[in-house]
């Protein structure tokens, strides 16, 4: 009983982190899937990414490890790697949202609005005209 | 020495955590936006300075504490500055220091 | 010219002829002229071919290879020849014909109307050639295609509708049916080609064999076979000569034509008489041809009723295969010659009223015997053969389905022909009965006689050879018992 | 010298190309001309990497000079190199064909901007085909993604925007899901090289992670590849881009996401656990099945042709997605050859809408009426590409199916043949409206009247017409191609 | 102590998510985004990648949110209420959600030092990145060096955002010397902000010089190129803020900053072909110099400056469109 | 010491952001939104020596920086919002 007990806390205490980011992730899908409004969506998609970003990092973590820049105290090393797609990552997240944003601030230009439902309401108004 | 650098990083350190959970408080508990920035901006100006000096001591006298007086410097520009602006701008757009709550 | 030469020429006189029409789009009479020259001279190519084939010589060619394995080939043999041969021999005649009628009716969009003849002519030629199952396919579907702006020719809602019923169905069919059977064949036995004895002999058996020999049957959707039939009196909204090509010459013969060859030479005879219930297929064609012979009964429109008969004639061609007697499919192929003669002497007799005095239906018929002595006759000789009495070539057919029939002990298919052939004579003696013996009626005023000369001469034309077919028969004989069964 | 450096100088020359391109944006004219000469380049390096490989082999190249799984390496294999002709080849035919049909519908001031976004799509492409390195090919995937956005979003309709919109999110989630699956393995295995995982991965076989991974990687790609029901982005992107966009994407994009699937799928996680642990063919076949039955019969009744064309594509990744459903050597090679042949066909209808909206303004099926006889030319290309998707022999489109129909008999699964035979029929219908309007009917009365499209356009639209043709004549080389990429894949040999 | 750090972290991060899931103030949902980002950038430190840390802040805090807000002043900042039923959202994520979670439990344990990605790949990069490329910042010798054509990719992505932003927003053109003086009159109506100004101008050296420090220690410490370049544009966004888009245009105009945005990129890829060139691989800094440690060297340096170059002068040309958008008529008006 | 520190810090995080949450006013979440990014400045300072590696002071410079910058635009852009705002409502 005792070491079952033990080992949930250890089983737990070891993937804690995942857990969390996973419900980050979540919700920041959610988000992006659940809402209508166009600016909405992009700050959940960035929250999805962002998390994303945490899953990796916490991937590269060491125990009793420290940043890997070279140090004389230094026992052991986190990993880089995670760290350098992540850099990566990050650069292309934003680039994809600004690229969103203005695409929302022509959008809003174009149909006064930066409603999903309400865009689709006038498109499919124009697919009847045509 | 040590003993004596510890103590005083301690009574600064205290301070600054003093200062920075009275200046939380405030901002959670005072009625509207005029006395929250009140409460906030003042304890953070000193807190800062407080937490920075505190570590300042820790370090001894090196590029570390260059950095630190540079955040500090950095922090003490900023702060009031953004305080004063964002007092400004909540009065411009026509905010009255008054107790109601209407976003 | 080395046969090789020779077939490529078969191949490409008729698009030479397409593209000469449309060179000569703007100038009529250079137009229809080199349409002729270029028919006369397939007919020269094929007879050359001709003389090859009697000479026991066969000829093969690949043009390319899609995917190893699966090429674009022609082979010339018995069967394929002599659809060739009617083909080549009738185009001339019918291109005759076309001019006359084009002209009388005053029809639009004439270069179309020729250049669509000629890829259709093209189609036919592969057909007959091919060496495999793909080619004999591809040639298949552009002869769909290409006779489809030919059934619309007169480009209204109604022609259209009925062009589209007949598009609908034939590729339909086609893609659906016989297209999946191909790719199976080729998966069973690993190749299309066409071989003496059937190349399925032994890879397949039991039931998935008769539901492939089905597949084939209602894929085809030329052959007509009920129910697939509906499009052959739809696409009776062409002009008559087109309807006469259609139903003598190209499409409905590539369909009795390719049913009969690949039942010859990709199933085999062997491996069909094996299959389960393969001595009952026949009454599918059975079926359809006293079906559709009382449906003819019951037309009044002259073109309807013959498109009917014609339903119940290609399933002759049918029977006769699915008999599976050597004698029942010689007859078969005869057969094919047999109905090609007449039923086209028929539409051009067709045409010919109706472009001389504009008459569709049969109840308008009293007494144009003697308006139009000649294009009565040659509808008389025309329905003689079609009801398969002497001295017409439809008899020679009709005679060696019966001895098929015979020769398997299927009395009850020797019935069917039996009893289809008075229905034959049913619809077809109105029709001659009105035109020689029934008095004019007074209402009409109008005046007419004989159709313009080319229709005539065309259409007297077809008679002959129908009579002379049946007196001289030896090169379809020839041909036929070169078949290898 | 530059041999050894092929792989890298295929995207490497696009790469570089784009900022120049943009440097010209004070003459699109110049801005074009680079990007085509850029095009014709990369098409000939495709060129001979394909013969060097076939030669010689799998080509490694190591950028940096660091060795994998160190450093990020790009490998050549039968399999890419097979792609990378077809969407450089496209490229090559596409570029030309841009500038007439840009000129007229994207603003001067974004014309620059447009030809930089196809070099970088372009290098982005051909990348993600090249790259053997998980990480990288998410970035070079975003490259690609970021410019096919921009480049829809320049569409003349504003719901180009809205459909850029939509793009941009599910393009983004279908990259973060990869990015998960990639994070995963990586975890798993400490390696982003595809080698390298491919030999790890085999050990974790029943990691309930790799599987979570797995599934992640193939709905990512899955959205990329726009696999239904995840296609919902395709019908708008395709309909609303500027013609020469919706040409180069829609005959490049999905083609390549698919070589991801199937280089996932056989070469990194193995065709012993893609379909034997996971059995993902019971995923693919019946998805695919009523993809291609239910947007083929959505495809009839589009009015707008591009659009049509747009849920045609989604029925034909159906079919590529069969293809590797049916789980056989055969299966693979029709999938790897659909991909050649499609993007042939779909090519040539793209750019003849192209021709066509350039002389009447849209691609609406009523106002196209009686255009036969004004456009003979261009309506003819659109035919043959229409032939092909119908599948009627001698073309592409017949190989395809022929090859598919052959996998479905092999492996006894006569549903999926009648189910392709049907769609093959729907096809059918929906080409045949088309060609019904087009030559049927007479041009309406208050319709103005055009002429045949200009010659720089008609050049392309009848070159990939006549490749639709040829290949559909003689596919010896294309299938033989797709053929042994297929075998090694399925040898497990991998790379 | 880690453990703790990191648990709150956490438990704030699922806190604001929640927040912003449930709020319908689009500012506010974009201000707690910039909260969620700086807090991610506080776990990253705490999970030892310094060097995330610095970017995520940047972009995330910086960056992304300033272009948010800019957007929301066009756009409106009430999300309206949606008639869309959220029970298909919510299975899709509850599915994809429990498939991780299901997942997680096969995976190796957090930090556990014996994990396979700590073993095959990254051992290398650990213990001999030092010597083979010669700087003590690991991360930046695998960004550089190892995985350098990554980092290229990275950099054609900013200059693709580029030129998808150009393409739908344009940069307002800086008026012409005519209109000047009117302009001039105008700015005396408007209502500068002088503490502010006069605070920014103080910080912009100090912030462009410590955008130079981050460029050229990121060899040694936290930093290189990317976050520098974030750092520059940081600069000018506060000036454009405080003083106006059209005295930040005539700073800084746009026909220049597109140009060095391609620049970056060429300076980057250039050292690539350099490279190829003098018979190594693309990118293969060995080959730089007769000394390979000193080949890395001189090559990081070139690409570091490559990419801190494209960034700013991207980042800041998107600002300026953004800009261009969201304030129209600012310096006429105020 | 810094342990301390360290969770007094994180404490007045956690009011600041409710403070986030709740407005009600936006000028109430940018001032909260500011004392948040100080005091993870500080936190940063602190955690660096918690951990023993304070040279990465950079990063609390830049957060500085950053947050500065933030809470500037907020207020630049709140003048245009509060302006649209009552035109769309109107």
């Amino acid at each position: 009983m005792d070491s079952f007990f033990n080992e949930v806390i250890s089983g737990a205490l070891g993937r804690y982190n995942y857990w969390v980011v996973i419900f980050l992730m979540m919700s920041g899908f959610y988000v992006v899937i659940g809402s209508t409004n166009l600016v909405k969506k992009i700050v959940g998609l960035n929250i999805f990414q962002t998390s994303v970003f945490i899953l990796y990092i916490s991937i590269g973590k060491i125990n009793g490890g420290t940043a890997p820049i070279v140090w004389a105290n230094a026992e052991r090393y986190s990993n880089p790697l995670p760290h350098v797609l992540i850099l990566t990552a990050i650069v292309v997240g934003v680039a994809t949202t600004a690229l969103g944003l203005s695409l929302i601030m022509r959008i809003k230009h174009a149909y006064n609005t930066v409603e999903e439902d309400e865009i689709l309401a006038i498109s499919l108004e124009e697919d009847e005209d045509e | 020495m040590d003993v004596v650098t510890d103590l005083i990083s301690w009574i600064f350190l205290g301070l600054g955590i003093f200062l920075g959970l009275t200046g939380a408080f405030g901002l959670l508990r005072f009625p509207d936006f005029y006395t929250r920035v009140h409460a906030a901006s003042i304890s953070d100006t000193l807190c800062t300075a407080c937490f920075i000096f505190g570590l300042a001591f820790q370090s001894g006298f090196n590029l570390v504490t260059a950095k630190l007086f540079i955040i500090l410097i950095l922090l003490w520009l900023t702060g009031p500055a953004a305080s004063h602006a964002l007092v400004r701008a909540a009065h411009t757009a026509g905010l009255k220091p008054i107790t109601e709550n209407s976003d | 010219m080395a046969p090789e030469i020779l077939l490529i020429w078969a191949l490409a006189l008729p698009l030479i002829g397409g593209g000469l029409t449309l060179c000569f789009s703007r100038i009529p009479n250079l137009r229809e002229g080199s349409t002729i020259v270029v028919a006369l001279a397939l007919l020269l190519v094929v007879s050359q071919l001709l003389s090859h084939t009697l000479n026991g010589e066969t000829t093969q060619l690949t043009l390319f290879e899609m995917l190893p394995g699966l090429s674009l080939s022609f082979k010339i043999e018995p069967l394929g020849m002599m659809f060739a041969g009617i083909a080549a021999l009738l185009w001339p005649i019918n291109s005759l014909y076309s001019i006359g009628y084009m002209r009388g009716n005053k029809e639009e969009n004439q270069t179309r109307f020729y250049l669509f003849f000629s890829i259709a002519i093209f189609g036919v030629m592969g057909v007959a050639f091919a060496g495999n199952l793909l080619t004999l396919f591809v040639f298949y579907e552009v002869l769909t295609l290409s006779t489809f702006p030919l059934v619309t020719h007169k480009g209204n809602e109604n022609a259209l509708a009925g062009g589209r019923v007949y598009l609908g169905i034939l590729l339909t069919t086609s893609i659906g049916l016989l297209l999946p059977a191909i790719i199976w064949i080729w998966s069973v036995a690993g190749t299309t080609d066409f071989t003496a004895g059937g190349i399925l002999y032994g890879k397949i058996s039991g039931i998935p064999l008769t539901v492939l020999t089905l597949l084939i049957i209602f894929g085809v959707g030329k052959a007509a076979v009920m129910p697939v039939h509906r499009w052959l009196p739809a696409a009776m909204v062409a002009p008559t000569p087109v309807s006469a090509l259609l139903h003598a010459v190209a499409v409905v013969k590539a369909g009795v034509f390719s049913v009969v060859k690949i039942v010859v030479y990709i199933i085999g005879v062997d491996t069909l008489t094996a299959a389960p219930w393969a001595d009952l297929l026949w009454i599918l064609p059975g079926f359809t041809i006293i079906v559709a012979s009382v449906v003819a009964l019951n037309q009044d429109n002259l073109k309807k009723r013959l498109a009917y008969s014609t339903i119940g004639q290609l399933s002759y061609v049918v029977l006769g295969t699915l008999l599976i007697a050597p004698f029942s499919i010689k007859g078969a192929a005869l057969h094919i010659v047999a109905h090609a003669f007449g039923k086209i002497t028929l539409f051009f007799a067709a045409g010919s009223i109706y472009t001389s005095c504009k008459k569709t239906e049969i109840s308008q018929l009293n007494g144009i015997g003697w308006r139009m002595p000649f294009t009565m006759s040659a509808f008389t000789i025309g329905a003689i053969s079609m009801i398969g009495l002497p001295p017409a070539a439809g008899f020679l057919s009709k005679w060696y389905l019966l001895l098929g029939a015979f020769e398997v002990d299927q009395i009850a298919a020797v019935c069917v022909i039996i009893i289809s052939t008075l229905l034959n004579t049913a619809y077809f003696m109105p029709v001659i009965h009105a035109a020689w013996f029934r008095k004019e009626s007074n209402e009409s005023v109008l005046t007419y006689g004989e159709a313009p000369w080319p229709i005539v001469g065309a259409l007297l034309l077809t008679a002959t050879l129908t009579i002379l077919l049946f007196l001289f028969p030896s090169i379809p004989f020839s041909l036929i018992s070169a078949i290898p069964l | 010298m530059i041999a050894s450096h092929l792989p890298a100088l295929q995207v490497v020359v696009p790469l570089l190309g784009a900022p120049f391109c943009f440097l010209l944006w004070r003459s699109p004219r110049l801005s074009w001309l680079l990007a085509t000469l850029i095009s014709w380049l990369t098409f000939a390096i495709s060129i001979a990497l394909l013969v060097t490989v076939n030669n010689s082999g799998t080509i490694e190249y190591a950028f940096g000079g660091w060795q994998a799984p160190w450093g990020i390496e790009y490998v050549v294999d039968q399999l890419n190199a097979f792609v990378l002709l077809i969407v450089s080849g496209i490229a090559a035919v596409v570029f030309p064909y841009s500038w007439i049909s840009v000129q007229q519908e994207v603003e001067l001031r974004q014309q620059s901007l447009f030809f930089t976004s196809m070099v970088l799509c372009l290098a982005g492409l051909l990348g993600i085909t090249i790259a053997g390195d998980a990480f990288n090919l998410f970035v070079l995937l975003e490259i690609s993604s970021l410019s096919t956005y921009t480049m829809i979003s320049m569409g003349r309709d504003r719901r180009a925007l809205t459909a850029s919109f939509q793009y941009l999110i599910m393009g983004t989630i279908g990259a973060t899901f990869i990015i998960i699956g990639v994070g995963i393995l990586f975890m798993l295995t400490g390696s982003l090289n595809m080698q390298d995982l491919a030999q790890r991965i085999p050990e974790l076989d029943q990691s309930r992670a790799l599987h979570v991974a797995f599934g992640f990687l193939i709905t990512g790609i899955g959205l990329k590849l726009a696999m239904f029901p995840l296609h919902l982005w395709l019908p708008n992107a395709y309909a609303y881009a500027p013609s020469a966009a919706s040409a180069f994407i829609a005959s490049t994009a999905t083609k390549v996401a698919v070589y991801v699937m199937v280089r996932y799928l056989f070469s990194i996680f193995g065709v012993n656990f893609s379909f034997q642990t996971i059995h993902i063919q019971w995923l693919f076949v019946p998805v695919s099945l009523f993809a291609i039955l239910f947007t083929s019969i959505v495809a009839l009744f589009q009015r707008d042709i591009k659009r049509m064309l747009a849920y045609s594509s989604v029925a034909q990744i159906g079919y590529m997605l069969l293809g590797i459903g049916l789980f056989n050597v055969t299966g693979l090679t029709a999938t790897l050859l659909h991909l050649f042949n499609h993007a042939l066909m779909k090519g040539a209808l793209f750019l003849a809408m192209g021709a066509v909206c350039y002389r009447i303004g849209n691609t609406f099926i009523d106002s196209m009426q009686g255009l036969g006889k004004q456009m003979p030319w261009t309506m003819a290309a659109f035919v043959i590409g229409g032939l092909s998707i119908v599948g009627v022999p001698l073309t592409t489109g017949f190989i395809s199916k022929w090859v598919l129909i052959q996998a479905a008999v092999e492996r006894g699964w006569w549903p999926v043949i009648i189910v392709i035979v049907v769609a093959s029929l729907i096809a059918m219908m929906y080409i045949w409206r088309v060609i019904e309007a087009v030559y049927l009917q007479s041009r309406p009365e208050n319709a103005k009247n055009v002429s045949e499209a200009p010659l720089s356009l008609l050049i392309p639209v009848w070159i990939l017409a006549l490749a639709n043709l040829y290949f559909g004549a003689n596919a010896t080389l294309s299938s033989e191609l797709a053929g042994n990429a297929a075998a090694t894949l399925f040898s497990g040999t991998g790379f | 102590m880690e453990l703790l750090v990191n648990i709150s972290l956490l438990f704030m991060l699922s806190l604001t998510v929640i927040a912003v899931v449930r709020l319908k103030s689009l500012f506010a949902i974009v201000m707690l985004f910039g909260i969620y980002s700086l807090l991610s950038a506080m776990i990253f430190i705490a999970l030892d990648a310094v060097d995330v840390a610095f970017t995520e802040a940047a972009v995330g805090a910086g960056i992304s949110t300033v272009l948010m807000l800019a957007t929301l002043v066009t756009t409106g900042r009430w999300e309206k209420k949606s008639s869309r039923s959220s029970f298909l959202p919510l299975l899709i994520v509850s599915i994809t959600g429990a498939a991780l979670v299901w997942g997680t439990l096969d995976m190796p344990e957090y930090g556990n030092p014996d994990n396979p990605a700590h073993h095959h790949v990254a051992d290398r990069y650990i213990e001999q990145s030092p010597e083979e490329i010669g700087i003590p910042n690991m991360v930046t010798s695998v960004l550089a060096s190892y995985r350098g054509f990554d980092t290229l990719g990275e950099v054609i992505v900013v200059f693709t955002a580029l030129i998808g932003v150009l393409s739908l927003l344009q940069v307002r053109t800086p008026p012409s010397v005519a209109e000047t003086p009117l302009r001039n009159e105008n700015r005396k109506l408007s209502r500068p902000y002088p503490v502010l100004q006069v605070v920014a101008l103080v910080m912009m050296p100090f912030i462009i010089l410590f955008a130079l420090y981050v460029q050229f220690h990121g060899d040694f410490g936290p930093g290189g190129g990317f976050q520098a370049g974030v750092i520059f544009a940081v600069a000018f966004i506060l000036y454009t803020l405080t003083y106006g888009l059209d005295d930040a245009l005539a700073l800084t105009p746009v026909s220049v900053l597109k140009a060095l945005a391609a620049g970056g990129v060429l300076i980057y890829g250039g050292t690539g072909v350099v490279s190829m060139l003098l018979g190594g691989n693309f990118l293969d800094y060995n080959v730089l110099s007769s000394n390979p440690v000193s080949g890395q060297h001189i090559g990081i340096i070139v690409i570091e400056l490559g990419v801190g170059i494209t960034v700013a002068s991207v980042l800041i040309c998107a600002f300026y469109a953004f800009m261009t958008r969201a304030l129209p008529d600012q310096g006429q008006k105020g | 010491m810094f342990a301390t520190a360290t969770i007094a810090l994180l404490v007045i995080m956690c009011l600041a952001l409710v403070r986030a949450f709740r407005g009600p006013k936006i000028f109430d979440r940018i001032l909260a939104v500011n004392m948040f990014g100080t005091k993870t400045v500080l936190l940063i300072a602190v955690y660096g020596f918690l951990t023993g590696r304070p040279e990465f002071l950079d990063l609390g410079i830049f957060y500085a920086l950053i947050n500065f910058v933030g809470v500037i635009a907020a207020l630049k852009f709140i003048e245009r919002l509060e302006f649209y705002d009552e035109r769309e409502e109107r």
